[in-house]
């Protein structure tokens, strides 16, 4: 097994926000899309957490902390707007929130 | 802490403390009589204007363990977001005193935001940065969202969500590349960094992708795609504050971050020049081209909201190939267009508002023959969207003059080509403002009654179309203290 | 504040103060243009009096000091006036009083200005500001300030004011030749950041880019092209789309067709003129070899002006359209006598700005005046309109002799001078096509005058009413300003010689001319 | 300033201000107007008079100038040059003027348009003394462009006729065909001696002595590029002076009124080409192509007149034709460097054409503006001062001995058998021809049955006292040139005296020599002799059938008639090139340029528009696709920069 | 050790967040994103960030998502309503963008010679020297270095708050 470097966790959150992002372009439900979100962060927390160790220093650590806490106010936000939408339109699909283009 | 951090941070302190206070007092106000909100927060923005001029404040410093900075471009932009806190809390009244419920919250809401741009002026690392971005952000959702009741509304305020999200997780992993590739995230570490001469492909594409991300606040090219669509949605005097306060904390952002990526002797800058370059471009040409057919105000000024980040970013390429030495017009005439801004799209937004209280409608058809149905608010609209437009004598005609000027300077021809399509994109903006100029003063109207205007209004359109005169006849004052701010940022830079 | 400016303040602050009066005020708000224009008028006359017997020593002394204005970019408020530029200042100032006083004495006030006449005299105003800038200033930046200021509000005075087509002609007007202003300023801000390099300084004075353009950095190779004549073709292309030079050209006749009548005596007297003017002042002067290695070329495309011009208003039927073509056609001699780059024949050019200034305000006050009143520019359905109108129907004929070039009027002097220019500049055959155009816009104008103006009474007309009175001063005049000049051009044509002489000398001395004008003859000195 | 320039200027002005007074202020008071250009013009010819006294007498003036426009080291000058040449012309000008000035006092009266014809027809004397006295080429032309739009006012006189405006129209624009050759010529010459160094000046007086002495001043006489140029100068005056192909507008010129016609398509303004070439002939002396290019054009026209002359009906017309006739037999002269000759034949041809046309006039006023010879005849004695004045001047135009024609068609003759027999021959067939026709014209309207309805009645004294003076004129114009002692040669004749006396201009070729010569007198008398006999024995007696004798011809006669298809081939011309031209212009200008180019770009960026619109399309899912490839392109782009 | 827990918890996050964002039915998605922040502790925990470790599992696993699962219980999003989730091509775009975006991180991170060889770097800012599960200096870097981000987050809840219950109101 080859030893584990920084580039590594790097290509890992990478593969990780990948799969976000992948949530967010394929899926129509926006509660999925929001989890999708959630894992994009999470890509980029590891990463931070990856260079933190790769510096020695915590700078990375508590950036993570409050990007968990920013996730968390986003999310808290984001549940109501889909409540409120749900109460609208009786669905979450984006399909339907179309009214607004051109 | 000690007393001259909270000297320095006294305006945000007020902020906050004011913005707890009206949702408090909230509490305590009858429904439908909540006019008093609107008035407070009105007086702590004319309070919070005259807090930047305190000596203790105006003088500037770092605080709190170098994350809070007053320098002249915090106290620039921090005056910037006072006039259009103020210009929106007047304006907001036309429409935030007939909502069913809620105006304590969209006060405090604002308030806020308003925080949180002033919050973003004065960082100093990424990690304040991005908490600060997101006080604003995460309050424009809800602002976005405002009125729950109307699919529009709530539409927006989704739309707004998921690409800021997107946007939020871009921007984070550039900050990340950026403190992987230096180890921290404290803007003058940095700096200090990046002018040594480090040139690594994983800090370039952190920078990039922290610009691109912030291309989600100043409406760039490619994250602009919600612009239209929440601008059309949301509530009108939300997309006032949007389209002009929360540009604004992004662009203060993009030249901060400019002071960090490319300062002088910095090596970063000629591929941070193409990269802005390339982005002007693109963002000038959508939102030039998108707007020409549409139909909608409301969306009509998002289109051009995009096209004027454009113009911005041309002073802001031409600001990363001078790296804060020489010539630096294309700073100043960026600072000076924001400015210019903040007065000419508050003045159109204000008459958007009052027509669409009085008609209920933003289509651009309905603004036909409103010249007839009241002088001023055609007048007012005109000038508005002509002084966007950059036509002489108004304000956005100078602005945009620094700015393409800047991209004709012979010491970086890299730019020439981002101002020849500036030049080409002005010819195609001045055709649809004047489509809505014709709607205003060539068509007839479709029902002949005048529309009334209030005296708050009326003052509030004559102060704003003096000033956008005024300040395009006399723009000496307003790109003295643009140049005086780029110049000390050019010497921070250095240092 | 100096005299010069006063030439932009007077209808500026006559714009502020008629902001102030309410629209019910019809009086006072006809009469305080009418002021303004008078007043810029006997400035005007003052002006050019002073420069017939003061010369160019004379002007010089008005030069006020500069006023700083932005001092990081080297923008300063600073007025100027040579011989050419008070010979427009004298142009502009004839086509607004009479522009003024055709708008407020129109027969009718269904197409005249009787909708909104405030917004229209403001609008109007502002405009006269900007031309009077253009004309004036002596920095770049206020120059394109004032070049813009001038075009835009034509817009509104077209769109609102106008007839027929106004909507596509106001716009297409405005995005031409906002699309020009674009061009040019790109060549501007070459000349601003090169002046820039060379003097290490920032100014958009334009006496500072000369004393740049004098040193030998100047002319360094801009990345590879010669850097004047890079500049001169941006500005040349720029602001030759208002002259207009064919085939940039088809925004001025339905411009001029589309607008009321004094936007088009404005329009097609006097903002026509900024485009050869800014190229006479400022890429000239800036970039003498760039001029001289391009100016062969305009020569030959002027002959498209001047013929092509000619033969569509023969194929016109809308009386507007004639005259919209012809001024086409008639801009070609402009140009024609640009490209000679000889004394003669710039001065003949700058001469026959202000000649068909004053002539063709005098065709759209005159056509105003009829279509007022008949609702119909279509010269079939006219005819025999001298009946009803003699008054009309003689100044048009006179109009129409005055634009066939017949000496007498101040177009044949300048004209003879562009063929005399440009035959000693070596366009033999191009001054030949010109003299030919001569007999091509004689074609076209007597057509139009005997289909309109001549043959038996239309009864169809018998309603309408000849100019009386107060009405008739504007079309008099106009006219004798062009017969005053026409019958003795020389002391006007010395005033405008002193202000050319010095650019057209400097464009002499360069070798590109001596490589291009080989043919040229020294005629003053009578060598060879 | 000397008193001869004064003159000179008060002689020029007068008619000007006559104009101006006219056209701003005696509109509405006709009788006022009449009197102020009749005012005008007689003072003009009180000074001539005056001017006359010095110049014959030998006075030499310097030409008076003043700078007109002086720009690059180019001058054009102003000013008056008084010399026996100017004031013969101007003696015609003013003389000829009050004459038919006082005439039209009688003959527009209760015109609605009158005082505009007084202001037209002063504004025309104006001109025409400002050709007679112009300095230099420049004012020349400057002044024959006024003539030629004054002429183009009266002729249009009627403007509520659509013939007389186009016929009006039809003038200004050939000559402005014939203005735009000498415009080229006069720049071809002004910029040849420039060019080498000989000369910048366009003054007569400063170029004649060069062209005199052209090797000294290095000039190279017979260069083709001069000899070009005043061919081009001549073709300005074959605009005016009508010659072939240039003469098509003159006959239909004849739609102003008969006054004008007079004046100006007979006695002056057509002669003004004869003048300049009279004026100008140092520059033709050297080139005898352009010469001989001129005598040829000037015989083609004489002959080419004389024989449309014989088909018209139309009084005036006739006239017309014999006046183009005329014109070519001056031309002609001119041609055979017989300057002196020409001039001669144009003044007297002055008087008796006036005369002709005035009383052409009274006929037409007396026959209520009955133009047609085939309604008139026998008005001999219902019109007998008209009638005898018409006999006159028909037999001085036939050239019978001892009328003013018989000595100016013999100078013609006489330096035409001295140049080419061949031309001499064609001067004699045209005299023949012009009594033939002249004849023709008088048989059919005073003699015979009066074949019209109208009531026909004398005209009053204002129109038949210029009538008398004119006839006067014409009786006893041909005796100044009269030698002294009639045969001694060495007393050269009282015009020759003036034209190349001391007071005439710096260098000009006089009448020849051997002026009187009794061969061709007799041969001129007996020619027109036989014309008139031929012209008794058609429509006096009756004794020949002008029927049988067209019939015989035919094809001729058609061509004739047809005015040999001049008129056709310029229609096609102006239908088919030029109408064609304007055509393809405006297309191009509407389909290609407005429609395609312009258009097509904006449209094109409309299309964008949509393009760009269609984008957002409301699915936030393709926004976040669109912003995601928008991330990685810029990406690479950056890239792939380094 | 260490890279032991990078490749069980690499495995199980990625795995699970693919699971996550394919699931039709969302309340298993919910479930499957558990996993993959468990994963992610795992990592955390791998790279002495205990305390992350542990924010993770408390805030994301035990708070964040058991707000979504609230949700979606709350509007009852049943299978049945979302039967249609496949998008063919959006799914290749997506795939498309996803794939171009990792692999320029990818080549740029494998690019950087500092990360690829494993050494530790101490250059700026490293002070203290990672005592891992040690809470003190992340406090130390919290409450002291970044005292305004932590003040700005609080007010970035209150704003999440009065969003939330602005929002939500039952009164319209």
């Amino acid at each position: 097994m080859p030893e584990v470097t920084t580039a590594h966790y790097v290509v890992l959150s990478a593969v990780i926000f990948a799969v976000g992002l992948f949530g967010v372009v394929t899926r129509k439900n926006a509660v999925i899309i929001l989890m999708s979100l959630e894992l994009m962060l999470n890509g980029a927390n590891l990463a931070f957490v990856a260079f933190s160790r790769h510096h020695g220093n915590l700078q990375g650590q508590v950036f993570t902390f409050f990007v968990i806490a920013v996730a968390a106010a986003e999310a808290a936000v984001a549940l109501a707007i889909l409540i409120a939408l749900f109460r609208l339109k009786g669905s979450v699909t984006l399909d339907d929130v179309t009214e607004l283009r051109g | 802490m000690n007393a001259s951090v909270l000297h320095l941070m006294l305006p945000e302190i007020v902020l906050t403390v004011a913005a707890l206070g009206v949702m408090l007092w909230d509490l305590w106000l009858p429904a439908g009589k909540k006019s008093p909100l609107g008035w407070a927060s009105i007086a702590i923005c004319i309070a919070l204007f005259a807090l930047t001029f305190l000596p203790e404040v105006a003088k500037g410093g770092t605080g709190l363990a170098g994350c809070f900075t007053v320098d002249p471009l915090a106290l620039f932009f921090k005056r910037a977001f006072c006039v259009t806190g103020f210009l929106v809390f007047l304006i907001s009244r036309e429409y935030v005193d007939d909502l069913p419920q809620g105006q304590g919250e969209f006060y405090t809401l604002s308030l806020l935001a308003l925080l949180g741009m002033f919050l973003c002026s004065s960082v100093a690392d990424f990690m304040s940065l991005f908490v600060s971005l997101e006080v604003v952000t995460v309050s424009f959702f809800v602002l976005a969202a405002f009125r729950r009741e109307r699919t529009t509304s709530v539409e927006a305020g989704l739309k707004l969500l998921v690409i800021g999200s997107l946007s939020a997780g871009i921007l984070l992993y550039g900050i990340a590349f950026v403190y992987g590739a230096v180890g921290s995230v404290s803007f003058a570490d940095i700096r200090h960094y990046v002018a040594t001469g480090h040139i690594e492909p994983e800090l370039l594409m952190g920078a990039v992708l922290i610009f691109l991300g912030l291309g989600f606040k100043t409406s760039a090219v490619p994250l602009h795609v919600w612009v239209p669509d929440v601008y059309q949605g949301s509530p009108t005097p939300v997309t006032a504050y949007l389209s002009v306060g929360s540009k604004l904390a992004g662009f203060v952002l993009v030249v901060r971050c400019l002071t960090v990526f490319a300062p002088p002797g910095g090596e970063l800058s000629s591929e941070l020049t193409a990269f802005f370059a390339l982005v002007a471009a693109l963002t000038l040409v959508y939102g030039n081209l998108g707007a020409i057919p549409q139909t909608n105000i409301k969306r009509l000024m998002g289109y051009s909201s995009i096209a004027q980040c454009g113009y911005i970013l041309i002073g802001i390429a031409a600001a990363s190939a001078s790296q804060f030495e020489g010539n630096t017009s294309g700073l100043s005439g960026a600072l000076f267009y924001m400015a210019a801004y903040v007065v000419t799209n508050l003045a159109a937004f204000a008459v958007v508002l009052i027509v669409a209280k009085a008609t209920g409608s933003h289509e651009i058809d309905d603004y036909a023959g409103l010249a007839r149905r009241s002088p001023m608010l055609g007048a007012s609209l005109a000038c508005a969207l002509l002084s966007l437009a950059g036509v002489p004598p108004f304000i956005g005609f100078f602005g945009k003059f620094m700015l393409l000027g800047s991209s004709f300077d012979l010491a970086h021809p890299e730019l020439l080509w981002v101002g020849a399509i500036g030049f080409v994109t002005v010819v195609i903006a001045l055709y649809y403002y004047l489509l809505v100029v014709k709607r205003i003063y060539v068509f007839e109207p479709r029902s002949p009654e005048p529309l009334a205007v209030t005296g708050r209004m009326k003052v509030v359109l004559v102060l704003a179309v003096a000033a956008l005169i005024f300040g395009g006849i006399a723009p000496g004052f307003l790109v003295r203290s643009a140049t005086e701010v780029v110049d000390q940022l050019a010497l921070a830079a250095a240092r | 504040m100096d005299f010069l400016s006063l030439f932009v303040i007077v209808p500026a602050v006559a714009a502020l103060v008629l902001v102030l009066v309410p629209e019910r005020q019809k009086a006072l708000v006809s009469a305080i243009p009418a002021l303004a224009a008078a007043t810029c008028l006997a400035m005007a006359i003052w002006l050019m009096k002073g420069a017939m017997t003061g010369g160019e020593e004379w002007l010089a002394t008005l030069t006020p000091p500069r006023i700083p204005w932005v001092e990081s970019l080297g923008i300063t408020w600073s007025v100027g006036c040579d011989g050419i530029s008070a010979a427009m200042v004298l142009l502009t100032s004839i086509v607004l009083f009479a522009g003024s006083l055709v708008s407020i004495y129109a027969p009718s006030t269904h197409t005249g200005i009787g909708d909104r006449p405030k917004t229209f005299f403001l609008l109007f105003l502002a405009l006269v500001t900007g031309v009077y800038g253009v004309f004036l200033v002596r920095d770049l930046f206020f120059f394109y300030f004032s070049y813009e200021l001038a075009v835009v509000p034509m817009y509104l005075l077209i769109g609102v004011w106008g007839s027929k087509d106004r909507e596509y002609a106001a716009m297409k007007l405005t995005l031409y030749l906002t699309a020009g202003a674009m061009v040019a300023l790109a060549g501007i801000l070459f000349l601003y950041f090169r002046t820039w390099e060379v003097l290490g300084q920032a100014t958009f004075h334009m006496d500072d880019v000369l004393a740049a353009s004098k040193l030998p950095a100047f002319n360094a190779p801009m990345h590879g092209v010669d850097f004047q004549n890079t500049t001169f073709a941006l500005l040349f292309l720029g602001f030759a789309a208002i002259v207009p030079m064919w085939p940039f050209h088809t925004w001025s006749p339905i411009g001029h067709a589309a607008a009321p009548a004094a936007g088009s005596m404005m329009h097609a007297g006097v903002l026509m003129k900024l485009g050869a003017y800014a190229i006479l002042r400022i890429a000239f002067p800036s970039c003498p070899s760039g001029a001289a290695h391009w100016l062969p070329w305009v020569a030959i495309i002027s002959m498209a002006n001047i013929v092509y011009g000619g033969y569509v208003a023969m194929a016109q039927r809308d009386m507007k359209f004639v005259i919209g073509f012809s001024s086409s056609s008639h801009m070609g001699y402009t140009l024609l006598g640009l490209a000679s780059a000889s004394v003669m024949g710039v001065t003949g050019a700058v001469f026959l700005m202000f000649a068909h200034g004053v002539m063709t305000a005098l065709a759209f006050a005159l056509i105003g005046f009829f279509y007022d009143q008949t609702h119909n520019r279509h010269i079939p359905d006219l005819g025999g309109l001298s009946h009803q109108l003699p008054f009309i129907g003689t100044c048009f004929a006179l109009m129409a002799m005055a634009s066939a070039g017949v000496p007498g009027f101040a177009n044949f002097a300048s004209e003879f001078m562009v063929m005399l220019g440009a035959w000693q500049a070596g366009f033999k055959w191009q001054a030949v096509i010109a003299v030919f155009g001569v007999v091509i816009s004689a074609v076209y104008l007597l057509r139009a005058v005997r289909d309109a103006f001549f043959g038996p009474r239309n009864p169809r007309w018998d309603k309408i009413h000849d100019a009386h009175g107060l009405q008739k001063l504007p079309y008099v005049f106009l006219l004798a300003v062009l017969l005053v000049f026409g019958c003795y051009p020389k002391p006007i044509t010395d005033v405008i010689e002193a202000g050319v002489k010095p650019i057209v000398e400097a464009v002499q001395a360069t070798t590109e001319f001596k490589g291009n004008y080989a043919d040229r003859i020294e005629i003053a000195e009578g060598k060879r | 300033m000397d008193r001869a320039p004064l003159l000179a200027y008060v002689t020029l002005f007068a008619p000007l201000a006559a104009t101006v007074v006219i056209t701003l202020f005696t509109l509405k008071h006709k009788a006022l107007s009449g009197f102020l250009a009749l005012a005008g013009i007689v003072t003009g010819l009180v000074c001539t008079i005056l001017l006359a006294t010095d110049v014959f007498a030998g006075t030499k003036f310097p030409p008076h100038e003043i700078d007109w426009l002086s720009v690059g080291g180019i001058t054009l000058k102003f000013g008056v040059m008084v010399d026996s040449l100017s004031v013969l012309m101007s003696l015609v000008v003013t003389g000829v003027g009050s004459c038919i000035f006082l005439y039209s006092t009688g003959y527009m009266k209760g015109d609605e348009g009158y005082s505009r014809y007084f202001a037209c027809l002063s504004l025309f004397a104006f001109s025409m003394l400002g050709i007679v006295f112009s300095t230099n080429f420049v004012q020349t032309f400057i002044f024959w462009e006024l003539v030629g739009v004054s002429s183009y006012s009266l002729i249009g006189f009627y403007f509520a006729k659509p013939s007389a405006v186009d016929a009006g129209k039809k003038a200004f624009l050939t000559n402005r065909i014939g203005d735009f050759g000498m415009t080229c010529g006069i720049l071809l010459l002004f910029f040849t001696l420039a060019e080498h160094g000989i000369s910048t000046s366009l003054s007569f007086a400063e170029l004649a002595p060069i062209f005199h002495d052209a090797a000294k001043h290095g000039l190279d006489p017979y260069s083709g590029t001069l000899a070009l140029a005043a061919f081009l100068i001549f073709t300005g005056a074959m605009a005016k002076s009508a010659q072939v192909p240039l003469h098509v507008w003159l006959p239909d010129a004849m739609e102003g009124p008969t006054p004008v016609s007079a004046l100006m398509h007979a006695a002056t303004m057509v002669a003004a080409g004869v003048y300049l070439v009279a004026r100008t002939y140092f520059l033709f002396f050297n080139y005898h192509d352009a010469l001989e290019v001129i005598a040829g054009l000037g015989a083609v026209t004489a002959l080419l007149a004389a024989c449309m002359a014989f088909v018209q009906n139309d009084v005036k017309k006739v006239l017309a034709y014999s006046t183009l006739s005329q014109l070519g037999y001056m031309t002609l002269s001119l041609g055979l460097f017989g300057p002196g000759a020409a001039m001669f034949h144009l003044t007297t041809h002055a008087a008796f054409k006036a005369l002709l046309f005035l009383g052409a006039g009274s006929v037409i006023h007396g026959c209520h503006h009955e133009q047609d010879m085939r309604h008139m005849g026998g008005l001999r004695k219902l019109m007998p001062v008209t009638a005898w004045t018409f006999i006159i001047g028909s037999a001085a135009l036939a050239g019978i001995f001892p009328l003013a024609g018989f000595w100016s068609k013999d100078a013609i003759l006489t330096t035409a058998l001295h140049e080419s027999r061949v031309l001499f021959g064609v001067g004699l067939v045209v005299a023949f021809m012009t009594a033939c026709y002249m004849g023709r014209a008088y048989l059919m309207t005073f003699e015979g049955e009066y074949r019209g309805h109208a009531k026909v009645h004398e005209s009053p004294a204002t129109m038949t006292i210029p009538l008398v003076v004119l006839a006067g004129l014409s009786i006893v114009a041909g005796f100044f040139s009269l030698p002294i002692g009639f045969l001694g040669r060495e007393h050269p004749g009282a015009l020759d005296h003036m034209i190349v006396g001391p007071g005439g201009p710096a260098w000009f070729p006089g009448i020849l020599e051997d002026h009187f010569n009794l061969m061709v007198a007799a041969g001129g008398t007996l020619a027109a002799v036989l014309g008139i006999i031929v012209a008794w024995r058609f429509y006096g007696s009756r004794a020949w059938s002008i029927e049988s004798f067209t019939a015989t011809i035919g094809p001729i006669h058609r061509w004739v008639v047809n005015k040999f298809y001049f008129d056709e081939v310029y229609l096609w011309i102006v239908r088919e090139i030029q109408q064609r031209v304007a055509d393809v212009c405006a297309w191009f200008e509407k389909n290609v340029l407005v429609q395609g180019v312009v258009k097509g770009l904006s449209d094109f960026t409309r299309w964008l528009g949509y393009l760009v619109r269609l984008m957002l399309d409301g699915h936030l899912h393709r926004y976040v696709t669109m912003a995601l490839f928008g991330i990685v392109a810029i990406l690479a782009y950056l890239g792939m920069r380094n | 050790m260490e890279g032991l827990s990078f490749w069980v918890g690499g495995t199980l996050t990625v795995t699970a967040g693919m699971l996550a964002v394919t699931r039709r039915n969302a309340v298993a998605s919910v479930m499957w994103l558990v996993a993959a922040f468990m994963g992610m502790a795992v990592l955390f925990f791998g790279m002495d960030a205990a305390f992350l470790g542990v924010i993770q599992i408390l805030v994301y696993a035990g708070a964040i998502l058991v707000l979504f699962l609230f949700v979606i219980m709350l509007l009852n999003l049943t299978p049945s309503a979302l039967v249609r989730i496949d998008r063919p091509r959006a799914k290749v775009l997506g795939l498309a963008s996803a794939g171009f975006f990792v692999t320029m991180i990818v080549v740029v991170a494998m690019g950087s010679q500092a990360w690829t060889t494993g050494e530790k770097a101490h250059r700026i800012g490293s002070s203290a020297g990672p005592r891992a599960s040690d809470v003190l200096p992340v406090a130390d870097q919290l409450f002291e270095q970044h005292l305004l981000p932590f003040e700005v987050a609080s007010i970035l809840l209150l704003v999440a708050i009065i969003g939330a219950v602005v929002l939500t109101k039952r009164k319209v």
